[in-house]
């Protein structure tokens, strides 16, 4: 269970905390106040607009453990958000979670900062094995949920929503009694997770998290922080959160506009494929063979040769790579249609590295015939195998 | 024998007048496939390679004896379009259309509970059962008739390892692409299910690739109660952690859902992993001789 | 299938037109511009209102066919409103519904009349042996829906909501499509059904009709008549909707404020039993011995002292009644505190009626015994088969 | 043996701590009925005539074994109460609450489909298994141990067929209350499937009403497949059409769900009616003779 979460977290379009809590307040989940700031003035002026402090000044980078790294901080008063603000934008936020590159900060969340009497988690994400609805809850907030379900199963509290029913209150009472939350409790933290659960649907996450959600010492329950993926395949019925897209980098965000599956990787072996598990093999394939990919491109099973050339182009701008894999298995995508994309996009280019092409399937020996009529230089594999074998020979 | 579709199948195509619909319907027909009818709502009365077109799922079935739906439409209309066949009582509805919301699969999955009706996909090649029958859009002529099952979350990956097994004289019973999403109508274990009932069925392929359990609960089921040798292999070995692999439901996360870790457990199930795609063909021939 | 919808429709309160197109327009489905007058004078207030006519003037009542009783007129003007209102109200309608004795109108509904050019049914109910919501329409538009599954089954279309995906698309779809309604009505239909499905949960209609739903010349769709009952066991979840209730009598609405279950019939028997269809088989009771009940009073399986007496005053002030027939049998009411009802209700009253009485169940021989202590003249029946006999004895 | 409930049978009661359901609770146990534990939410760690109170029915099943549940609650949160004895996999439900809404029913039974698990009523007065087991809010005096099977939409009047097949010499297996409302969990049909596999029941009293078509519908599975004598009773033969006669699903209409057309129908199809209330003692008696 608990690792179904974090798939289903990644099939989706990442938003910030301060993104996550426009929209949790919107549906009613309570959080503390605050604001965005892309400046040190700008956060100066959200604590002016908030009154007296203390506040916190959070940076806004798309990883967790963000605290371990720096980048929250408590200020007292206006000076100190200003002068917190100043440290941590521009800053290359280092977590557990984003690697030894770490992260560009670009933004800070500005808020009240809260005297907390008890941590707790709350999330609702979809259990791929159950295809349904699950909220999951813990005492141990603050925690990693993979930690808890590792550490302290017993302290995870699953709540299945079945669709007909939507969220029951016995459900609620299941997770408030099993939080053990103090009973004056019960009323605002059944409104909270019901307002919580209608996120899920309002927005079409594939994760909604609140961690920790906070009792603080007057009693209030608050977000205090949040975090809500959307899944991408319904981002057509919620074109107003499309603006809050942002690429791991601009590779990625160039395939998208070309409507290519791509992702960067670290190795030397460009590479270009038709289909998501056939794009996968190949990487393996170039793995048995002492190679390791510089990138995932997945031209799709239905590419057109515009698609091919424009995947082509965006293999051969990227100086890392010293050898260029085409591997198609023709289907609906034809190999000579396949073959022309490649023609197109290189009829203007100075190619530098070797090319090594594999084409099986519909149109095979047009596509081969095309590809050696155009003065192209490259390699031809005959299988899988031989792929293997010509690229061991090359690197 | 063959599962889920042969001779007597006759398949409606929602969103045959589509560019995909008519393009994969026609290579159906030619493949011999029996598409009696084409559904797309405002255009009845139209024809599509002599096809009659439809308004509604339930009038194409008053007009004629359909038991498969074969799906096209776009993403935001196809959850529409699967409890539309459901509700026509089809028996077997293939959903091509890539991209459907997962929160529209969950309410199309618990509406289909309990159903007498199988759903293959969304976001899959669709079926085939060689010489007989075509419902998918997968490249009919690698294909041949034979002992061989096969069921794969992959697309062109499935081709690459027909192709490969029909190379080494193998032909297949019926290929099934269950598909890549995270919340799918057919598992690996409801497709073994019947192909373990299918007496031609000698052996099985199963293509998997890293993210969720599927793999492992097929494991589990092949283990207890599969009669027939399956023959396996994992895609995504070298894939990153934490990186989405094309299909939405391949993704791995902090060690779980490998490929390492899914090749493990079907090994410690008496199931015959191979290694290197290339050589799939090769070892599922010696793997049941 | 067509009187599943009878059966739910009487599990309701009943709304007046007016306050159901109230209710529509609320959510989006589109009525006739128009408002309720209670005099004459408001009617004229409303025409002005509404602008130019011609208008039409409908009596609110509760029953169906207002048209053949004359309940329904054409206005042309302002002036043949006030003259159609000062006919209309104070009128006692009797139409097919109603009985011969008729209905008295209090209240009329003043609309813009609009010309026709098509007229359709539709509805949406629970369908009992499905227990689902089905939506039903019909080009038969105008007719009963009774007469329509009865003489035009194959017009009749049916669409059973399932509550796990609501009212789907293609549903839509089949409607529209099995209406042959012009293409160009599509997405306004479509709206309309979708917001006309909505009104079924939005106020826990046990059924929402529009008869007929038309389209005008000007290719508009609107609901011309409409009627909404509302599921009396989920009353407590709109209780804005209480101040609409209205009685069939005087009788009804007292027994009401005892919450006891009092139905008025038209016989002579008054009769107090407890348990619903123990009170339905003593009707067939009094029937065999030769009587006919002046009303159904069931105190309920578990009623106190209270209620029996309340019950009990009800019947004795019925001038029809020429004898009481009181059949308990002891279950959770116990006899003896049947008994202290009766005896309480009736200890300033003078009884000039016979009582008969048949106690069994729990503490039957205390009851008896109490009663018999107290003064009241009754006869004992010791078992149905004695009650028969001596109410046969007896009328 | 018996149907539903017996000495196996373990209750939880969902509303213990109220008026009802703290009175209903303790006739139960007088009767031999274990109930083992109740739950209102928080009132956890009180405790009623010794039984412990819990705030969830899964609190409670964690702490005791139990296979069956009493609803006393509320009609607003009776849909809820039902839903959550469900998911806790309790196999019989016995829901005593009227009043609730229908389109909460309507949520609540398709939630149930296709579950492992009986609900009985809402609206009904449960059910006893005499010298067993009660489960319900009948008197238990006037039930004695036999053959006959009872099932009834009603209360009081089955109470009455009770008293007179008990004072005619014919005990009951089990009498079931399968309630009045037009939405209920298990129907003549479900509750005759039972006694048609129960070794201990002879012959069936079946008390129906106007309104609806379980009669009918029972008729029609008699005649096709129940192979004991069934009796049964209609009342409501002089109620008016178009009036709600206590009952929510009591009413007739149109000349539709008349009693007599009920009788008619039954004995059409070989069951004996009883017009006589009066008389359904002795002619049982008779007709099982």
């Amino acid at each position: 269970m608990a690792w179904a979460i974090k798939f289903n977290s990644d099939i989706a379009m990442k938003l910030h905390e301060y993104q996550a809590k426009v929209l949790l307040a919107r549906e009613g989940v309570p959080v503390p106040p605050g604001e965005m700031a892309a400046s040190p003035e700008e956060a100066g002026a959200v604590a002016d607009k908030l009154g007296q402090g203390p506040f916190v000044v959070k940076a806004q980078i798309h990883a967790g453990g963000r605290g371990k790294g720096g980048g929250i901080k408590l200020a007292e008063d206006r000076g100190a958000v200003v002068e917190t603000a100043q440290k941590i934008i521009g800053m290359n936020l280092v977590t557990p979670q984003t690697g030894p590159e770490g992260k560009l900060v670009r933004k800070v969340l500005v808020e009240r900062a809260f005297p907390v009497e008890k941590e707790y988690y709350l999330a609702v994400t979809i259990d791929r094995s159950r295809a349904r609805p699950v909220i999951l809850a813990s005492a141990a907030g603050g925690m990693d949920i993979e930690e808890i379900a590792r550490s302290k199963p017993h302290l995870l509290i699953k709540e299945a929503i079945d669709p007909v029913v939507g969220l029951m209150p016995y459900q609620s009472r299941n997770l408030f009694f099993g939080l053990e939350m103090e009973p004056a409790l019960g009323s605002a933290f059944t409104t909270l997770l019901g307002n919580f659960y209608r996120v899920l649907a309002a927005y079409d996450c594939s994760l909604a998290e609140i961690n920790p959600l906070v009792v603080t010492r007057d009693k209030e329950i608050l977000a205090l922080d949040a975090k809500l993926d959307i899944d991408d395949n319904a981002l057509f019925r919620h074109k107003e959160l499309l603006e809050w897209r942002e690429y791991e980098n601009t590779w990625e965000e160039e395939a998208a506009r070309y409507r290519l599956n791509y992702i960067r990787l670290d190795g030397t072996v460009g590479m270009m494929v038709n289909g998501a598990g056939m794009a996968m093999a190949t990487m393996d394939a170039i793995a048995l063979a002492g190679a390791r990919p510089a990138n995932f491109l997945d031209v799709g099973g239905g590419a057109n040769a515009e698609a091919v050339a424009n995947g082509f182009r965006l293999i051969l701008s990227d100086e890392r790579v010293k050898l260029v894999l085409i591997n198609i298995f023709g289907g609906i995508l034809r190999c000579d249609v396949l073959a022309e994309g490649v023609i197109n996009a290189v009829s203007n280019l100075e190619i530098k590295v070797p090319i090594v092409v594999r084409l099986e399937g519909t149109n095979k020996d047009r596509g081969a015939e095309l590809l050696a009529q155009s003065g192209l230089n490259f390699t031809v594999a005959g299988d899988m195998n031989e792929v293997i074998s010509v690229i061991a020979n090359s690197v | 024998m063959s599962i889920l579709i042969d001779e007597n199948t006759r398949v409606v195509v929602q969103g045959l007048t589509g560019k995909e619909g008519s393009f994969h319907a026609r290579q159906c027909m030619a493949y011999g496939t029996r598409i009696v009818a084409g559904v797309t709502p405002g255009k009845k009365g139209q024809e599509v390679d002599g096809v009659p077109v439809y308004n509604t799922v339930r009038e194409a079935c008053r007009a004629h004896a359909i038991n498969t739906s074969l799906i096209f439409v776009p993403a935001s209309f196809a959850a529409d379009a699967i409890v539309e066949a459901a509700d026509a009582e089809l028996k077997v509805i293939v959903c091509i259309t890539e991209g459907i919301p997962v929160l529209d699969m969950v309410r199309v999955l618990r509406y289909l509970d309990g159903k007498d009706c199988r759903l293959i996909g969304p976001n899959c090649p669709g079926l085939i059962s060689p010489g007989k029958c075509k419902v998918g859009i997968m490249p009919g002529p690698i294909h041949r008739p034979g002992p061989i099952g096969v069921v794969s979350r992959s697309g062109t990956l499935t081709y690459e390892v027909v192709d490969q097994l029909t190379k080494a004289g193998l032909g297949q019973s019926t290929c099934v692409g269950i598909g890549g999403d995270p919340l799918i109508g057919s598992t690996f274990v409801d497709i073994l299910k019947l192909f373990a009932a299918d007496d031609d069925t000698g052996a099985v392929v199963m293509i998997g690739e890293i993210g969720g359990t599927a793999e492992e609960e097929a494991a589990r089921y092949i283990k207890e109660s599969f009669p027939k040798p399956v023959i396996s292999y994992i895609a995504g070995r070298t894939a990153p952690p934490g990186k989405r692999m094309g299909h939405a439901g391949a993704i791995i996360s902090g060690g779980q859902g490998t490929a390492a870790q899914k090749m493990e457990t079907l090994r410690q199930h008496g199931i015959h992993v191979v290694e290197n795609i290339g050589e799939i063909g090769t070892e599922t021939l010696n793997a049941i001789r």
